[in-house]
């Protein structure tokens, strides 16, 4: 047995001991496996056919039934994980990462030139509309698939950044830091390797979030034209489902809600467990 | 106000007849220049007033007097008509006006109103119904529109009189003389409003504006209104069809008859009907399509459940309308094509698209099952040609389709990529998918039916007006119940940007169209019409189509027949509310 | 205070010229395209063309927005291209709207959920924690739509307690504003709440740790005192960020949802309509408006940083 | 004899870590008089904080968790009292003075604040009482224009001076049992002889008793009355101040005795010190946890961990089984 | 090796929160001295007088506010960034405050390894058995490296704050309290290490510390700090066989003996500790100085060696001025 073990594999370690975080982990890999298997056309493509019935019951052929249209309520849920995959994914885990460098940037350099570009920057993302926003890059973008996403992860870093910034701006000034300094670690990595993992928990917590967030923005940006063109998600089906729920047909939205609140639960106890796996403190 | 048990009061505390409308739809603007929309229209027929109006209750539509004294007097060539217009007739009171009192209406009024719609600075959004119709009127707005300069066309006889003369005949005028863009507006209050006329009318209407914002409209009655007794029998009352909504109480009485309306603008349908059913919040609600089944006994005929009868008075009415979906003719690989052969492929290619749509199938999905499928492209509400069409435009038959495809060598892979554009919501995008499934039924591979949706209307209409979409879904309003309003979809030079967003151009329509503008309605122009409807049957231009029948339900204590088609907001005036004593309370 | 004010706003300058100019670049290439929507429907191509010189849509970039920061320097942006009304009024009237109904719901949305993050950081694993995470998780999973149908059925419908109005606003006297107010902020209250409650929870809990709270249990001080004095100033900086940051969209953007579900007629329709009908002259106001906002935001963020946290310097 | 202030039992403290269970006390039994002041001193991570924390109730759970034992204060089990009974003893009856006054006191509250907390708690004064009352304490402590440094924050203070302001704080709530946990370590020696008068003279004005942990074995013999010493989670030897000083028995303490730097007028060239290291808490001997060390290990030392025995008369107790004879110096 | 010339440190503190009403806190004030290699000076004076600022400035942790700093004869103040990188390895500090010089989210192995890693010392396999090896030099087990600073006792965090310094072997090291919370016996191990570290690699200490008998023994030359100044600096021997300084005086005497039989006797001060915000005129010490005379008040004295050239003993206090020296033995006979 080797003597010492970093950080980050006692939190490997740690998280691998965590049944919860582990069993979260395994629904959140689940999803993903549904969602590659649309990718790969193996299943889902059924999404958009009219079949013989609208509104039929749950059966064996339709295990959630069919909805107004006659379409399979079962396979445009699972149509949908990919989507949300798409979205929710991408947007939480690149808007963190962006967030929590230029947010670290600008906190440790607070005052400096480089934190009032990025506040510039910020101040100016977060002051234009959500949905211009959006539009404007969806056109900008020529229509191109990625458009929404890089317009949710353009708005949505601002947030991270800012909670980020306040905290590297109070952690930068503990002694902790001024011993980094002291053994000569260069301020790239007195940011990224001694600031950053102390703010873990809220990276995580804003992951988390922005995950939801960017999921249920999908259905607003896909009213407006600026969505998923041409595929079907659980907002979608959810706002579908509006219509429905008021006549007492839950299926449709039983059918996104339950995907989804099953998606976002395990994300967020997922993202408690490494949390807990992060926190030297917490000891199971 | 609120919203509550209480009855409304006016300042001076006595009771008040309040009467609370809702429509499924906010105007923006209500400046006449601008009633483009339902919506706008509705409260712009109600602020404002027109020379002529639709009889209330009579069907078909029948055109009445309004601020005219009597029907036009139309010269023989068909080119003047000599308008009498009724004396005493007052603007609301308002700060525009000298003293704050509002003056009589004159015939140069009339004259001014119509004006604008060719002053370029106004952007008039209904100066197309008499564009190159009206003598010298065009040319007054392209020399710069001096107001004060007369236009020959618009002949201001007396305080009272206005003649108008056309350049060519114009059957249709005294209908356009029924539209909101023709309400009558006084200088004064362009003059002190500016732009924003457009929020706060100033007319002579019934009702004048206290509120308007975003969620609803507060009217008041205008105290000052001419009055004018109502003769039931002369409005087409039947007692028949119309009886039991108590309409009998308004006999004889001069409107309006309710004290202040309200309109709420309310597109969500879920809030709609709770507020409806709630019994002290909106009075009127058409039913949403979800709830068709809650309310409906039968679809045909249409009956409302005994529960529901019990607790409100109801109608249905098919609207003077219709949604189709056009092929864009101007695509070579869809429409129009030089080569004699390519235009025949296209041809079949359109007409099997056709033969693929499932109309019961869409109407049952989106409208309830409860819309009126109809072959060609003049709604019911305009007139009956459509009986007189041969239904196989409207009978789903794959068979046939495939067969097109097959004989003029369509296959999967040969076959166009199409776009498919629409404003992005939840229900177009429904409509989308049902129809990339009609089609996968002929063997359209779903991947090439793409849809290109757009956020905002003004997008859509864009890509429509710059010719870029293969396949469009549209639906179009009557402005008149004249056939004509629809046959001219499809006359050639209205291509985009005009109404011909099809861009369909056959000459022989375009000078059967040419022909019937200037003809007086009667069978002969009947027929022709019935020809160019065939024309474009032939040609598959566009897949037509359905009127949207839509159910409305209204609380007992209200006294009146609902109609949002060609009357407008213009039934409002005759609403009239049960006193306290006479109600029944709702059932809650 | 006056000069350092001075100073910052001065500083804030440059954020201001770009957010507008970067939004005018969006609006004016990327943004909606009025002119068919103003166009009747048959119209030609010289009235096409008239209407975008009406909308200036005809004129040099540099131009437009030479005109736009005049504008914003003058306050005077015009009539709004959909409803005519001038935009200083539209705003003047919409704005004080929501604030009112969104105000309500934003205090008590973090309120609430400080004080359950609080409460579950404080009983962390155990089934108080649990409870109120699941609690949270729903909150944030539900679509807001959903929230929105089934508060009114709930409350305000026939079909439910039938207690509060489906639609309407008035804030003539308290009891009205109540009565129109409660339903929205409910709806408002139970979203945010999740989030929230998510967030905090994540802050105080590292907050929680800390030796010095140590101190204070050592001291006696109540688990009250404890969470709601020092762990919660200790927590300000994150908290202060979020909730910060999220006053310009409040106060400006409003919730088109809920005005809409609720007849409300507030300013996030009308930003809604301006975006999606791309009235100009309205988004020219709401950006410039928000963009000020977050001037002054960020200032008095910077001033709320120092004032909870000490060691935190002014610039 | 009076009755002990403070009484602990065969205390037992475990602490989970991801490597398996440390025992950090492994049943520490000594007792406290009112008045009295009992040094505590020991290898450095022998368990001293921990058993001041255990007092407290404070022991940081999880990971760590009381396991056996009793903490008699006054009579009553404080293991038995609930959190909210246990507030009231709390700086009321027991004071804490901790080890590392940086991240002990709050970062964002200034002096007067943290303190006046704790007095108006209490004391039961008055806002305005209490800040005069800290100023006084604070001036006490020998903390320069008090008046003014009570509005600082703990980040503009020197090390020192935190120090003082966490003694200040629990002198100021004149309770009756004080543990200091390395008190004036950051402290000069003129400060910390004025400091550790202020203590003693309030034992005597007021009674209180302390318990008081230090590595300064000069500090113990000019301020304790008695002494006991730990190693390794255990205690071995126990005694009044002037026979431990003399006559050390545990070769550990004997040891530490001889490592003391004094100031000498030869200059060594290196000092003596105990030869080896501490074990692990997870890898512990079988038999006295001393044993590698020692220079006099028997077999038995090998076999099982000595108990701690007394001589009631002299109360001096000791857990060895070899110990040193005679006195070292 | 190392050398000061006149460092100054001033803080500027409190003020409302715009900064207004600020004062200046003269924390190091004109402070030289040396160093030689493989030579320790000890620092002492009273809590607060600025010993862990000076060690901290001298480091460029805090940015002098005037004065010079040479290490090797090449100037460690007033290089930029970069090269002030390049050189921390060449200088490290051991902080005061063990627990928050830790950070809470790094193993003790993450620690330990980072300066290794970073000056690319060792190769990388080695430098694992580098680090087990060191954490055993100061007395800790090598399984303690997979543990996280909150789970150590005060000591024991000290002892790898002291394992952090040496990793890299500078060539000078400020151990600032680098033995304070340690129990005697491994104070004497890590005492004995510091020697063993000298003698092999001539690593020069400023040597911060309140206990004198530690000074005594570890320090070659010993520094008196008060007040922010350096008021007494000599050899060790000369220094506590012969205090000169009245503060110098008063601090030897304070200090605590080992044994509860021996009563000290000790000089108590009288009156108030100054405070550095508003220092005394002239003379800091004149407050409370036992031997004060008019002109402390006054003026503030110079630094006056009454050694001899080569073993100067630098005093700072008027007693010990030329033209005070009839006086001045007087003093010394007294003492
Ligand atoms: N960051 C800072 N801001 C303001 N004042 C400071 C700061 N750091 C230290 N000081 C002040 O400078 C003076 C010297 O502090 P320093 O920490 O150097 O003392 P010290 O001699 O190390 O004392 P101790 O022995 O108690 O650690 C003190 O009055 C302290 O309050
Ligand atoms: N949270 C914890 N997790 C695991 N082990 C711990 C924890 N806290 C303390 N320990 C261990 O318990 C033992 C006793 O620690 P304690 O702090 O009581 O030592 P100490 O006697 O006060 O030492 P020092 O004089 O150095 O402060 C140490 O070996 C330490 O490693
Ligand atoms: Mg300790
Ligand atoms: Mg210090």
């Amino acid at each position: 047995m080797s003597a010492g073990e970093s950080f980050w594999s006692k939190a490997w370690r740690k998280f691998l001991g965590d049944r919860f975080g582990l069993a979260s982990a395994g629904i959140v890999l689940g999803y993903f496996v549904i969602a590659l298997g649309v990718w790969l056309d193996l299943w889902g493509q059924q999404w958009s056919t009219l079949t013989s019935g609208s509104n039929l019951p749950m059966s064996s052929a339709h295990w959630f039934g069919t909805n107004l249209s006659g379409q399979d309520i079962f396979d445009r849920a699972i149509y949908s994980t990919k989507t949300a995959f798409e979205i929710g994914l991408s947007v939480a885990v690149l808007s963190t990462i962006l967030g929590a460098i230029l947010g670290a940037i600008s906190g440790f350099f607070a005052g400096r030139w480089s934190d009032e570009v990025i506040l510039w920057l910020m101040g100016t993302l977060d002051s234009i509309p959500f949905y211009l926003f959006v539009a404007a890059v969806a056109f900008a973008l020529q229509g191109h698939p990625l458009a929404m996403h890089a317009a949710m992860i353009a708005t949505f870093w601002t947030t991270t950044a800012r909670v980020v910034r306040g905290e590297v701006m109070k952690l930068k000034e503990l002694e902790f830091i001024e011993a980094a300094r002291a053994i000569g670690v260069p301020q790239h990595l007195i940011i990224f390797r001694h600031i950053l993992p102390n703010t873990s928990h809220l990276l995580l917590v804003q992951a988390t979030i922005v995950f939801v967030s960017a999921i249920k923005s999908e259905v607003i940006l896909s009213f407006l034209g600026l969505g998923v063109q041409d595929g079907v998600s659980w907002g979608l089906m959810i706002a579908e489902s509006t219509q429905e729920v008021i006549v007492g047909q839950f299926k449709n939205f039983f059918a996104a809600s339950g995907m989804l609140f099953v998606l976002v639960m395990a994300f967020n106890l997922f993202s408690d467990a490494l949390q807990d796996a992060l926190d030297p403190k917490k000891v199971h | 106000s609120k919203g509550s048990d209480q009855p409304a009061t006016n300042a001076d505390g006595e009771a008040i007849k309040v009467y609370r409308h809702s429509m499924d739809g906010a105007p923006t603007n209500l400046d006449p220049l601008h009633s483009a929309t339902v919506y706008a229209n509705f409260l712009v027929l109600n602020t404002y007033d027109t020379l002529y109006s639709y009889k209330y209750l009579t069907r078909p539509y029948a055109l009445k007097p309004n601020l005219a004294a009597a029907m036009p007097e139309i010269s023989d060539d068909g080119l003047s008509y000599t308008i009498r217009i009724k004396p005493g007739v007052r603007f609301v009171d308002d700060p525009a006006f000298e003293n704050g009192q509002g003056r009589e209406l004159v015939a140069a009024d009339v004259a001014y109103s119509l004006k604008r719609h060719f002053d370029p600075s106004n952007r008039s959004q209904g100066s197309w119904l008499w564009a190159g119709r009206i003598k010298g009127l065009d040319q007054w707005g392209q020399d710069g529109a001096d107001y004060n300069e007369d236009v020959e066309g618009l002949e201001v006889v007396d305080d009272h009189t206005l003649a108008i003369h056309l350049t060519k005949p114009y059957p249709q005028l005294t209908y356009t003389l029924a539209m909101g863009f023709a309400g009558v507006v006084p200088h004064e209050a362009v003059d002190k409003y500016g732009r924003e006329l457009s929020i706060r009318p100033v007319g002579s209407g019934p009702f004048r504006m206290a509120k308007f914002d975003t969620a609803k409209a507060v009217l008041e009655a205008n105290p000052h209104f001419r009055q004018e007794p109502i003769d039931l029998a002369a409005e087409g009352f039947d007692p028949a069809i119309h009886g039991g909504l108590g309409l009998e109480a308004i006999e004889g009485r001069s409107p309006p008859f309710i004290d202040r309306l309200e309109i709420d603008f309310i597109l969500e349908t879920a809030a709609r009907w709770n507020s409806f059913t709630k019994g002290n919040e909106i009075q009127f609600t058409s039913v949403p399509v979800e709830q068709t089944d809650t309310v409906l006994d039968s679809r045909d005929p249409i009956k409302l459940k005994p529960d529901w009868t019990e607790r409100y008075h109801s109608t249905t009415g098919v609207e003077a309308g219709f949604v189709f979906t056009s092929l864009n003719m101007d695509k070579p690989y869809l429409g129009h094509n030089d080569d004699p052969q390519q235009d025949a492929r296209n041809r079949e290619l359109r007409c099997a698209m056709r033969d693929a749509m499932d109309w019961s199938a869409r109407n049952n999905r989106f409208y309830s099952g409860i819309g009126v499928v109809f072959p060609g492209i003049v709604p019911p509400a305009a007139s009956d040609l459509h009986s007189k069409l041969p239904q196989d435009s409207i009978s789903r038959n794959l068979e046939r389709a495939r067969t097109r495809l097959e004989k003029a060598g369509w296959t999967q892979d040969n076959l166009p990529t199409l776009e498919y554009g629409f404003q992005n919501s939840v229900t177009s995008r429904q409509l989308f998918e049902q129809f990339r499934g009609f089609m996968a039924d002929i063997g359209y591979p779903s991947s090439k039916i793409k849809p290109v949706s757009f956020a905002t209307f003004g997008d859509y209409n864009k890509a429509i007006k710059t010719s870029q979409l293969d396949v469009i879904p549209m639906g179009w309003g009557l402005d008149y119940p004249d056939s004509e309003n629809t046959l001219q979809l499809f006359y050639g030079p209205n291509h985009t940007p005009g109404s011909n967003n099809s861009n369909y151009n056959n000459p022989a329509f375009d000078a059967l169209f040419e022909k019937t503008a200037v003809m007086q309605p009667g069978p002969e122009r009947e027929k022709l019409y019935l020809d160019m409807s065939q024309m474009v049957l032939d040609d598959c231009v566009t897949i037509s189509g359905l009127s949207r029948n839509r159910i409305y339900l209204w609380h007992k204590d209200v006294i009146g027949l609902p109609n949002r088609e060609i009357l407008g907001g213009f039934w409002l005036r005759y609403v009239d509310i049960k006193n306290a004593d006479e109600q029944t309370a709702p059932a809650s | 205070m006056l000069q350092y004010t001075l100073k910052k706003l001065l500083a804030g300058l440059p954020l201001i010229l770009g957010v507008t100019f970067i939004s005018f670049v969006l609006m004016v290439y990327f943004g909606p395209d009025k002119t068919y929507e103003l166009a009747g429907k048959n119209p030609t191509e010289e009235q096409i063309a008239q209407i975008r010189a009406d909308l200036g849509y005809d004129q040099p970039f540099f131009k437009r927005y030479t005109t736009y920061v005049i504008e914003l320097a003058t306050l005077n942006f015009g009539h709004s291209d959909s409803t005519g009304e001038r935009v200083t009024r539209l705003l003047g009237r919409t704005i004080p709207i929501s604030l009112a109904l969104t105000l309500p719901g934003f205090v008590l949305g973090n309120v609430i959920g400080i004080l359950l993050a609080l409460l579950a950081a404080y009983y962390r694993s155990t089934w108080i924690d649990k409870s109120i995470m699941t609690f949270a998780v729903v909150g944030m999973s539900v679509s807001f739509l959903i929230i929105i149908i089934g508060f009114q059925v709930m409350f305000s419908s026939a079909y439910g307690l039938n207690m509060f109005p489906v639609r309407g606003w008035s804030m003539d006297t308290l009891g009205e504003y109540l009565y129109y107010v409660t339903v929205p902020t409910l709806a408002i209250v139970f979203v945010s709440l999740g989030y929230n409650t998510r967030f905090y929870r994540a802050v105080i809990v590292e907050e929680l740790g800390k030796d010095h709270i140590r101190t204070a249990r050592a001291y006696g001080a109540s688990a009250r005192s404890i969470l709601l004095k020092r762990v919660l100033k200790n927590s300000m900086i994150p908290i202060i960020t979020r909730i910060m940051f999220s006053i310009p969209l409040v106060v400006i953007s409003g919730s088109l949802l809920i005005e809409s579900y609720f007849g409300i007629p507030g300013v996030g329709k009308v930003t809604y309509d301006a975006i999606t009908t791309g009235d100009q002259p309205v988004l020219k106001a709401v950006v410039g408006a928000t963009a000020v906002l977050f001037v002054v935001v960020l200032i008095v963020t910077d001033v709320l940083y120092r004032l909870f946290d000490p060691r935190v310097e002014l610039k | 004899m009076s009755e002990p202030l403070l009484k602990v039992r065969d205390l037992q403290v475990e602490f989970h870590t991801d490597k398996g269970v440390a025992r950090a006390l492994d049943g520490i039994s000594f007792d406290v008089m009112p008045g009295e002041t009992l040094g505590i001193v020991g290898e450095s991570g022998c368990g001293k904080s921990v058993t001041s924390l255990a007092i407290l109730g404070l022991i940081p759970s999880p990971p760590g968790r009381i396991v056996g034992g009793q903490i008699l204060f006054q009579g009553q089990d404080l293991l038995s009292l609930s959190e909210r009974e246990m507030r009231k003893v709390r700086g009321r009856d027991i004071a804490m003075i901790f080890q590392e006054p940086m991240t002990a006191l709050d970062p964002v509250f200034t002096i007067a604040t943290q303190m006046g907390e704790v007095l108006r708690r209490h004391q039961g004064l008055t806002r305005k009482q209490a800040r005069q009352s800290a100023i006084d304490w604070l001036a006490r402590v020998g903390i320069p224009s008090p008046e003014r440094r009570i509005d600082d924050y703990p980040h503009q203070l020197s090390g020192g001076m935190r120090q003082r302001v966490m003694i200040a704080m629990a002198l100021s709530c004149e309770p009756k049992l004080i543990i200091a946990d390395e008190p004036t370590t950051a402290l000069d020696v003129t400060i910390q002889a004025q400091v550790l008068e202020q203590i003693v003279k309030l034992s005597q004005d007021l009674g209180t008793a302390m318990m008081l942990i230090t590595h300064d074995l000069g500090v113990v013999a000019q301020t304790c009355h008695r002494a006991c010493v730990m190693y390794c989670g255990k205690l071995i030897e126990q005694s009044a101040t002037g026979p431990l000083f003399a006559a050390p028995a545990h070769p550990y303490t004997a040891g530490l005795l001889a490592s003391v730097p004094r100031i000498r007028t030869q200059r060594l060239d290196s000092l003596p010190t105990i030869a080896g290291t501490v074990p692990d808490l997870l890898h512990l001997p079988r038999g006295c946890r001393f044993v590698e060390r020692c220079g006099q290990a028997i077999d038995l030392c090998h076999s099982a961990h000595p108990p701690l025995q007394g001589d009631e008369h002299s109360g001096h107790e000791l857990a060895c089984y070899n110990p040193v004879q005679g006195e070292v110096r | 090796m190392l050398k000061v010339t006149r460092l100054s440190k001033h803080f500027h503190i409190g003020g409302n929160l715009l900064g207004r009403g600020k004062s200046t806190l003269r924390a190091v004030h004109d402070v030289s001295f040396e160093v030689a290699a493989g030579q320790t000076l000890g620092l002492v004076g009273e809590s607060g007088c600025g010993k862990s600022t000076l060690g901290r400035a001298v480091l460029r942790l805090h940015e002098p506010t005037s004065g010079t700093v040479e290490l090797d004869g090449r100037p460690v103040t007033g290089i930029d960034a970069k090269a002030l990188h390049a050189r921390r390895r060449e200088m490290q500090i051991i902080f005061q405050d063990p627990y928050a010089s830790l950070n809470p989210r790094r193993t003790i192995l993450d620690t330990l390894m980072e300066p290794l890693d970073l000056h690319n010392i060792g190769a990388p396999s080695e430098r694992r058995a580098r680090v087990e090896k060191l954490i055993e030099i100061v007395g800790l087990r090598k399984q303690a490296l997979s543990r996280y600073p909150h789970e150590f006792s005060g000591g024991q965090r000290q002892r790898i704050g002291i394992a952090r310094a040496l990793t890299l072997q500078p060539k000078f090291i400020v151990a600032d309290e680098a033995v304070s919370a340690l129990d005697v016996s491994v104070q004497a191990q890590v005492l004995n290490l510091i020697r063993e570290l000298q003698d092999e690699f001539g690593i020069a200490f400023l040597f911060i510390s309140h206990d004198l008998a530690v000074v005594q023994h570890i320090s070659h030359q010993v520094g008196v700090m008060y007040l922010g100044q350096m008021v007494e600096l000599a050899e060790a021997e000369t220094l506590f066989a012969q205090p000169r300084h009245p503060y110098t005086r008063a601090l030897m005497s304070a200090v605590p003996v080992p044994d509860p039989h021996t009563e000290s006797q000790r000089i108590v001060l009288s009156g108030d500790v100054p405070s550095p915000l508003s220092p005394p005129s002239g003379c800091p010490f004149h407050t409370r100085c036992p031997d004060a005379m008019p002109r402390c008040k006054e003026q503030e004295p110079d630094n006056h060696n009454c050694g001899t050239p080569e073993q100067a003993h630098w005093v700072r206090c008027h007693l010990y001025a030329p033209e005070q020296v009839g006086l001045h033995n007087t003093q010394d006979a007294r003492a």
